[in-house]
């Protein structure tokens, strides 16, 4: 063993020596899994940009670990009666990067910019919808900025602080280029950009005037002061190699350890891993369409003949809890009714196969080997049906073939994940609505789409919660899809690095970590 | 004077594989994709002669599995290349002028193609099946098929005695059959038999990348692509199934070898 | 003979004019590539923006990128940027495609040329003295050898070495990549295993070649006929068997190189090395219209250029061959 | 004296058999000895052993060889350091023979610089002086050319001056002339033995060819299946010899049969009208490719049951017209007359007819032959056209036909099961089993050993005169167009230069042209004197 862990730690060293030159002690240093996409945000981004882009850029509201909503630019939000106006007044201590002070100015520029058509911002349409539409940005005073829809929404501030949608950061207008093109983020965030090496680095400064909120951390809001003075997101796409440069000293937080890994990670002194549920779902959607499927009594045959917590426990090493509900259980609005999980029933499913008029035909299932979750997923249900004499037949086939089947809800059965959503409604939302517009939807029911739509309308939580209840019973009794667990994000940091932590969105964070030699 | 010892390994090396292919179409220790979760990576045993793989499937199963995905979709994307090849070979060879350089711009692009675009090109339109493999690696081969048959048709058709058959008043077309196409079939075979080989690591390596005879079905490539994360807690699963490749790749070499001195056209004159 | 007597003028002529031929054939590569690439299934707009894409994000994305206009509008469009010496940008890294290939195809060549190299410096003499001791047990052992590597998947032999020296003996790094220019032994470090895999493979090949070759040429009379005149044997081998065995080997060298140039995706892929092969099958993955269609240009024009320069290297080696 | 060479019951063996069995000779100093024998009769492998190459597969079995005295033993250092300076050995084969990867000056050079102590300037000028002593125009620039810029004769004199240049004691000259037309031949043969003689040393030649015996050689040593036949002076033992198997050799030289008489005035069976044939010309790399006309306007007639000889050395064009006058090639210009019936532009059925009434004998039987049929077969297949006949009647066509070539039962063989005369026997029957009216007849006799080409010579005059087909009969060789020509054409440079009967043309040429290919033929030796009239050098 000792062997082994000199070897990586040698591997790790030859790997990282050239990566991290002289200096780099006081920094902290990330893994990356990929290189970032742009700097542009919420416009050509994934996980990773956003994750980065989320220590550069602020928004007026932020994202708590429990994903409700928080100030962030913003003083505070008040909002009028009808629900209609939405006040924000600016934070009076706030700087941008180059110096200049924010101003109300400042937050209409960049927020015209994100509702243009021709910055391709990811998140125009979700402000253009039928569930909100925002229809002006005023700003009656420099410290004041006022936001109007035309009706109610439930879903409009976690919109405004959704991560993939660049937290609608506000960046001052030198960002630009001339032309209105994007040149480079100069924001309000705790660290500014610094060095990016396309395939190897990404380095964030800290911002020495950043003016930051009172309190704790919590999720993208609260206190963010930045505790070292450089931050180096090392891109290492290979998942061994990144447990060997952590075990060699040459990355100080590993954020997305593999789980078949931390057993050994734990027995390392030193080591601490972080772990927590994060806000995604991984779930089997079933296409209701389907001469086969349209049954429901087929596809409840199918769930009870799945033994979800043993797939899970399978699937996952045991590290995530399973769930039939599609919110996510780190999430406020996952209630205890929510987590009741039906136990497998073979001899109920043979029944209800038997009464749909299943005779043994071939049911395929989509699933790809880009995510080794979903294929395993695939794997498994396969054998658990075989059991219950349902023939399921994987048909494995490339990501953005399968996404794009998804989009069409070309296919019987899917295994498939969706991404964190921050909201309840959006949880629900992500597969409901009607296939006749948007095939991608696996559950097609009028009545369920209204009461989502009320959802999203709703400002209670209580009324909200019980409105959840009730359509997770619906979908219990429809199963369109079978959800099956959110998964765990597991972090592990050597002794030197403290105040780490991992929250319900998988990428790093890091203000509040201290290095300490 | 090597020919017997070539023969002879060779011919034991790729018996073996066919025999191990032959077996399991009859019988396997174990279903080779049936999934067992409380026997994940098991040390070999008496009961698992190799041990399982990451879903607790037996790896001797799935490699006899294997030979037969692997020699059934060489023999058939041999074929595939073969007629495809022959077919535009023979006519670039033999008519020339226009449809020569058309057919030969064609086969240039071909080659300039790497056969992986190839594949998952014709995956994606045919879908994931073992028949896309095939139909996209004999289109992928195919132009080395028809340049050697062309090439021989060239050096043929230069030969006296199709002169002499055109001085006879014999048509085109009797000449190419009769004079012309046997003579290609030399080259062709020895050809064919490298193809087999070349079209065995060529499934492996698509197989490797993702793009091959899709999952579950066992083949050579996708066991050593799913055994490599696991390549420091069981080395076996990434040695098996290169062995197995590297075994019939040998004896297809082996025979070839022998093929090629027994009817090398060089010989003939 | 302007390959012979290197004059500078005709050669360029022709240079030019075999670059001009090649052009349709980039133009049915590039066309068929633009066109193949829009048939399969799957959209670069839907694989950016994932599974939470709602239709209108999806369609804002693809008026974007062009691709909303009809397929042909595009292709001339990609033509026209493309004579102009623009690639256009990836989709998914918004990185210019151009300059993305060159960075990827340095590690690529790097290890390919160090690779070929390697494998002619040990197979050409190797299988030169194998012919010259023909049906010795030493020339029997060298087929053998030949023929044993030559059935070893490239990819299986990097695994295997990746296993052996990386994870049991530590000798090399499992993975990673710094290029020669930032740091040289490093760089070395990294490149060692792939190279070494590549170089043994290419060896099987180059072994059976030069050895074949060089028992061709053995039998011919200006051997003898160079024995006749006293020349020792060494000399023999090096000055009147070599040149001529060299050259039907290069032209398998130039294929090999051709071959490996435009892609050694699965090496790249065992070593995680970030090639040009990785880079076409990330892009073929993520349905990044541009770089796929810039790549498969560039291994296009590498085919022509590496032809090319065998055919304008062989006279070197047999000048009755003039470069036409 | 010693004798440079002396064998001693010299075996080789190949794989446990003796290809030469128990040989002895010796040559003295300046002397000229001649092996001779046809194909596999040993003499090829007695030369190699003597300089210590044989080919792999062969090696000495028992007997000494001596130079000057000293026993020679293959590869020893002794051996290698005699190589040169003390044996000299030229190859038949001119392509093959010089490296191509190297220019002629480096090539020749070697030796120099390997056997003496000559500076680099010293030695070139030898080259250069060696050059311009075999006849190579312009040798100072011509040093820096490559071997395939020349052409073979010349090849060869290069190859000549190579190994004079080391004045070897004694040169061993392996069928030097063989592969080259015969002028080119009697050009290169002179200048070696002139060479040979200036340098006092002595030859081994070793030759197929009678002709070259008569001419050169002091003495001949006669080999069959790798034994000695009849050693002796060469003139006496060409002119008496004793052995039947000489005899036999002697008399296959080619002699004049009586002329025939000439058929009265008919009217011609084929006829070219200033037929053209043009190809592009190679070599010219960047620029548009020339044309080159193979045969310039040229026209002749031929009558039926003629024979007409169509002589010419490599390059006049004789072969080209002989192909176009049976449109195997396109011509670009003029007519072809068949029956007095415009051919040119046929095609379909009407070529058809063009085609059923003529046919050709190639030079090469081994080429001209489609390997994977049976005999049987190849004769047969011409019986398809005109359809109709069933296939027994074909089969019993061609298996007379075959008894009739001399072939009887053989009909059942692959080609490559049978000798080099069956095979050309084989074409014969093939080409006349549709009683063709009109034969071409490539240098049809060219590739075979001495006695089998008087043989097929035979049974070719035999059919003529059985058949009475019209027949062109393309060759080089002045010899072989003594036997059977009614009619000679002398062709030169794409068109024809001379043309008459036989005997007007052969005993008073008109042309230089043609006396020197008289002068170069080899011919009987009775007529040596005669043939060996002195030739202005050209």
């Amino acid at each position: 063993m000792r062997l082994r862990a000199s070897i990586l730690a040698i591997t790790a060293s030859l790997a990282l020596s050239m990566a991290a030159p002289a200096g780099a002690q006081d920094a902290l240093r990330i893994r990356l899994n990929a290189d970032i996409r742009s700097t542009d945000p919420g416009v050509n981004r994934d996980a990773n940009t956003d994750g980065l882009m989320w220590h550069v850029l602020e928004g007026l509201v932020a994202l708590r670990a429990d994903a409700t909503i928080a100030p962030m630019l913003a003083e505070r939000v008040d909002v009028s009666a009808d629900g209609l106006t939405y006040t924000f007044p600016l934070r009076r201590d706030v700087r941008f990067h180059n110096g200049q002070p924010l101003t109300a100015a400042d937050v209409a520029f960049a927020m015209e910019r994100y509702r243009k058509r021709e910055t391709n911002w990811r998140c125009r349409g979700d402000f253009d919808s039928d569930v909100t539409r925002l229809t002006a940005v005023e700003t009656p005073d420099p410290h004041t900025v006022v936001m109007r829809l035309e009706q109610p929404s439930a879903l409009f501030l976690t919109m405004l602080a959704r991560p993939d949608c660049g937290q609608a950061g506000i960046f001052h207008r030198d960002s630009l280029n001339a032309d209105g093109s994007w040149r480079a983020p100069v924001g309000t965030g705790p660290f500014r950009l610094g060095e990016w090496r396309r395939g190897q680095f990404v380095e964030l400064e800290r911002f020495a005037a950043y003016a930051a909120l009172a309190g704790e951390p919590d999720g993208l809001a609260g206190n963010k002061t930045p505790m070292v003075d450089r931050v180096r997101f090392t891109i290492i796409p290979d998942d061994a190699a990144s447990r060997a440069a952590l075990l060699a000293g040459n990355i100080d937080v590993l954020p997305d350890a593999r789980t078949r890994d931390l057993p050994d990670l734990r027995a390392r002194p030193g080591m601490s891993v972080h772990s927590s549920p994060s806000f995604d779902l991984q779930i089997i959607l079933m296409q209701t369409n389907d001469p086969v499927l349209r049954d429901v009594r087929m596809r409840r045959a199918m769930a009870l003949a799945l033994d979800v917590p043993e797939l899970v426990r399978a699937v996952t090493e045991g590290s995530s809890r399973p769930s039939r509900a599609p919110i996510p259980v780190g999430s406020g609005f996952h209630t205890p009714a929510m987590s009741v999980v039906p136990p497998r029933d073979l001899a109920a499913a043979r029944r209800l196969a038997q009464e749909a008029g299943y005779r043994g035909q071939p049911i395929r299932i989509v699933t790809t080997r880009r995510y080794e979750a979903f294929y395993e997923i695939a794997v498994l249900a396969q054998d658990m049906l075989r059991d219950a004499g349902i023939n399921l037949e994987l048909e494995v086939i490339e990501w953005a073939t399968q996404l794009q089947r998804y989009t069409r809800g070309d296919y019987q059965m899917m295994a498939f994940g969706f991404s964190a959503r921050l909201d309840p409604s959006l949880s629900f939302e992500m597969f409901t609505g009607p296939k006749a517009t948007q095939p991608r939807k696996a559950w097609d029911n009028p009545e369920m789409q209204a009461l989502l739509e009320a959802s999203m309308r709703e400002t209670d939580p209580a009324r909200r919660r019980s409105t959840f209840e009730a359509m997770f019973r619906q979908l219990m009794e429809d199963v369109p899809v079978v959800a099956l667990y959110s998964s765990v994000t597991h972090a592990v940091t050597p002794a030197h690095v403290q105040g780490y932590r991992t929250w319900a969105v998988d990428a790093p964070r890091a203000w509040g970590v201290r290095v300490q030699r | 004077m090597r020919l017997r010892p070539n023969l002879l390994i060779g011919g034991t090396l790729l018996g073996l594989v066919f025999a191990m292919a032959g077996t399991a179409l009859v019988w396997t220790p174990h279903d080779p994709v049936r999934t067992n979760l409380r026997r994940r990576l098991v040390a070999p045993s008496r009961d698992y002669w190799l041990g399982t793989d990451e879903f607790g499937r037996d790896v001797a199963s799935r490699l006899m599995e294997g030979a037969v995905t692997s020699l059934s979709v060489a023999a058939s994307t041999v074929v595939v290349a073969l007629v495809l090849g022959v077919a535009i070979g023979l006519a670039g060879g033999f008519l020339r002028g226009w449809t020569d350089r058309i057919l030969g711009a064609v086969n240039d692009t071909l080659l300039a193609f790497p056969g992986i675009l190839l594949a998952l090109g014709l995956l994606a339109v045919l879908g994931p099946s073992r028949w896309g493999i095939v139909l996209a690696l004999g289109l992928a081969y195919a132009p080395s098929v028809a340049r050697v048959v062309r090439g021989s048709v060239l050096s043929i058709r230069e030969r006296e005695f199709v002169e002499a058959s055109r001085a006879l008043g014999n048509s085109e077309r009797y000449t190419l059959l009769r004079h012309v196409l046997p003579h290609t079939a030399a080259p062709v075979i020895v050809l064919a038999t490298s193809l087999f080989g070349w079209i065995i690591l060529s499934e492996s390596a698509l197989s490797f990348l993702g793009l091959g005879v899709p999952p579950p079905a066992a083949t050579w490539g996708n066991m050593l692509a799913s055994a490599r994360p696991f390549m420091d807690k069981a080395p076996l699963l990434s040695i098996a199934p290169g062995v197995m490749i590297a075994t019939c790749l040998l004896g297809v070499n082996l025979l070839g070898d022998v093929l090629r001195d027994l009817l090398d056209p060089r010989d003939e004159a | 003979m302007p390959g012979a007597c290197g004059c500078s003028a005709e050669v360029l002529s022709y240079v030019l004019k075999r670059l001009l031929v090649a052009l349709p054939t980039l133009l049915l590569v590039a066309g068929s590539v633009f066109f193949l690439m829009r048939l399969i299934p799957g959209d670069p707009a839907i694989v950016v923006l994932g599974d939470a894409a709602t239709p209108e994000a999806v369609a804002d994305l693809r008026i974007a990128y062009g691709l909303d206009r009809p397929v042909l509008v595009q292709f001339a469009l990609w033509i026209e940027r493309a004579l102009g010496g623009d690639l256009g940008r990836s989709i998914t890294s918004g990185e210019a495609v151009g300059p993305l290939i060159l960075q990827r195809f340095q590690v690529t060549a790097a290890i390919v040329f160090a690779s070929v190299g390697l494998a002619v410096l040990i197979a050409v003499p190797l299988g030169m003295i194998a012919a010259w001791k023909q049906n010795s047990w030493g020339d029997v052992a060298a087929v053998a050898g030949a023929t044993f590597l030559l059935s070893i998947p490239s990819f299986w032999l990097g695994l295997i070495f990746l296993l052996v020296f990386g994870l049991w003996l530590g000798w090399v790094p499992v993975v990673g990549y710094v290029t020669f220019a930032e740091d040289f032994w490093g760089a070395l470090h990294y490149i060692v295993l792939p190279v070494a895999t590549l170089a043994l493979i290419e060896t099987g090949v180059l072994i059976r070649m030069a050895r074949a070759s060089t028992v061709e040429v053995l039998r011919l009379d200006y051997v003898a006929h160079a024995r006749a005149k006293g020349v020792p044997e060494w000399r023999v081998l090096a000055r009147h068997v070599f040149p001529n065995a060299f050259a039907p080997t290069l032209t398998l060298i130039g294929l090999i190189m051709g071959s490996l140039l435009g892609g050694i995706a699965v090496i790249e892929t065992v070593f995680t090395l970030p090639g040009l092969g990785r880079l076409l099958v990330e892009a073929i993955f993520a349905r990044d219209y541009p770089v796929i269609q810039g790549v498969m240009l560039f291994i296009a024009v590498i085919y022509v250029v590496v032809n090319l320069v065998v055919d304008l290297l062989y006279p070197v080696f047999d000048p009755r061959v003039t470069a036409g | 004296m010693t004798p440079v060479l002396a064998v001693e019951r010299l075996s080789i063996a190949a794989r446990g058999r003796r290809v030469v069995e128990e040989l002895s000779f010796h040559i003295a100093p300046g002397e000229t000895l001649a092996l001779v024998g046809e194909s596999g009769s040993g003499k090829s492998a007695t030369a190699r052993a003597v300089i210590g190459l044989l080919p792999p597969g062969l090696a000495p079995d028992g007997g000494t060889i001596r130079f000057e005295g000293t026993a020679l033993t293959a590869d020893s250092a002794a051996l290698r350091r005699l190589r040169g300076p003390g044996i000299g050995m030229v190859f038949q084969e001119p392509m093959t023979s010089l490296n191509p990867a190297h220019r002629i000056g480096a090539q020749m050079e070697e030796g120099l610089a390997l056997h003496t102590r000559l500076s680099r300037a010293q030695r070139r000028d030898c080259c250069i002086a060696m050059l311009e002593r075999v006849g190579i125009v312009d040798p100072a620039s011509r040093l820096n050319a490559f071997p395939h810029e020349f052409s073979g004769g010349m090849r060869q004199r290069i190859m000549l001056a190579s190994v004079m240049l080391l004045r070897p004691r004694l040169l061993i000259a392996d069928e030097p002339t063989t592969a080259l037309d015969t002028l080119t031949q009697a050009e290169v043969m002179d200048l070696m033995t002139g060479l040979a003689r200036e340098h006092g040393t002595a030859l081994l030649l070793i030759t197929h060819d009678l002709g070259l015996v008569a001419r050169y050689a002091d003495r001949a040593l006669v080999m069959q299946r790798g034994r000695a036949v009849e050693e002796g002076p060469a003139a006496p033992l060409l002119d008496n010899p004793r052995e039947p198997y000489t005899r036999a050799l002697v008399d296959a030289l080619p002699r004049r049969g009586p002329a025939r008489p000439m058929a009265a005035a008919s009217a011609p069976l084929i006829e070219a009208r200033d037929l053209r044939v043009t190809y592009p010309k190679r070599g010219a790399l960047f620029r548009r490719a020339e044309m080159f006309r193979a045969v310039d306007d040229v026209s002749l007639a031929i009558h039926p049951g003629e024979v007409v000889a169509l002589v010419g050395g490599s390059g006049s064009g004789k072969t080209t017209l002989g192909r176009a006058m049976l449109r195997l090639v396109p011509c670009s210009a003029g007519q072809l007359l068949f029956r007095g019936q415009e051919v040119t532009q046929r095609s379909g059925p009407a070529l058809m007819d063009f085609r059923l009434g003529c046919q050709i004998v190639f030079q090469d039987p081994y080429s001209s032959l489609d390997p994977r049929m049976r005999v049987r077969d190849i004769v047969a297949e011409p019986l398809r056209l005109p359809a109709g006949m069933p296939v027994g009647e074909r089969h019993r066509r061609a298996d007379a036909m075959l008894e009739e070539v001399g072939l009887d039962g053989l009909g059942a063989r692959f080609p490559h099961a049978l000798s080099g005369g069956q095979r050309q026997r084989v074409a014969i029957a093939r080409a006349l089993v549709r009683d063709p009216a009109f034969i071409v007849a490539d240098e049809a006799v060219s590739a075979l050993d001495a006695t089998v080409r008087k043989q097929v010579l035979a049974l070719l005059r035999e059919q003529q005169r059985r058949r009475g087909f019209a027949c062109l009969f393309v060759t080089h060789d002045l010899g072989v167009v003594e036997e059977i020509a009614d009619r000679i054409v002398v062709m030169q440079g794409g068109r024809i230069v001379e043309q008459g009967p036989r005997d007007a043309v052969l005993d008073a040429p008109a042309q230089d042209y043609t006396r020197a290919l008289l002068a170069a033929a080899l011919r009987r030796p009775g007529v040596r004197q005669a043939a060996c009239g002195r030739r202005r050098d050209s």
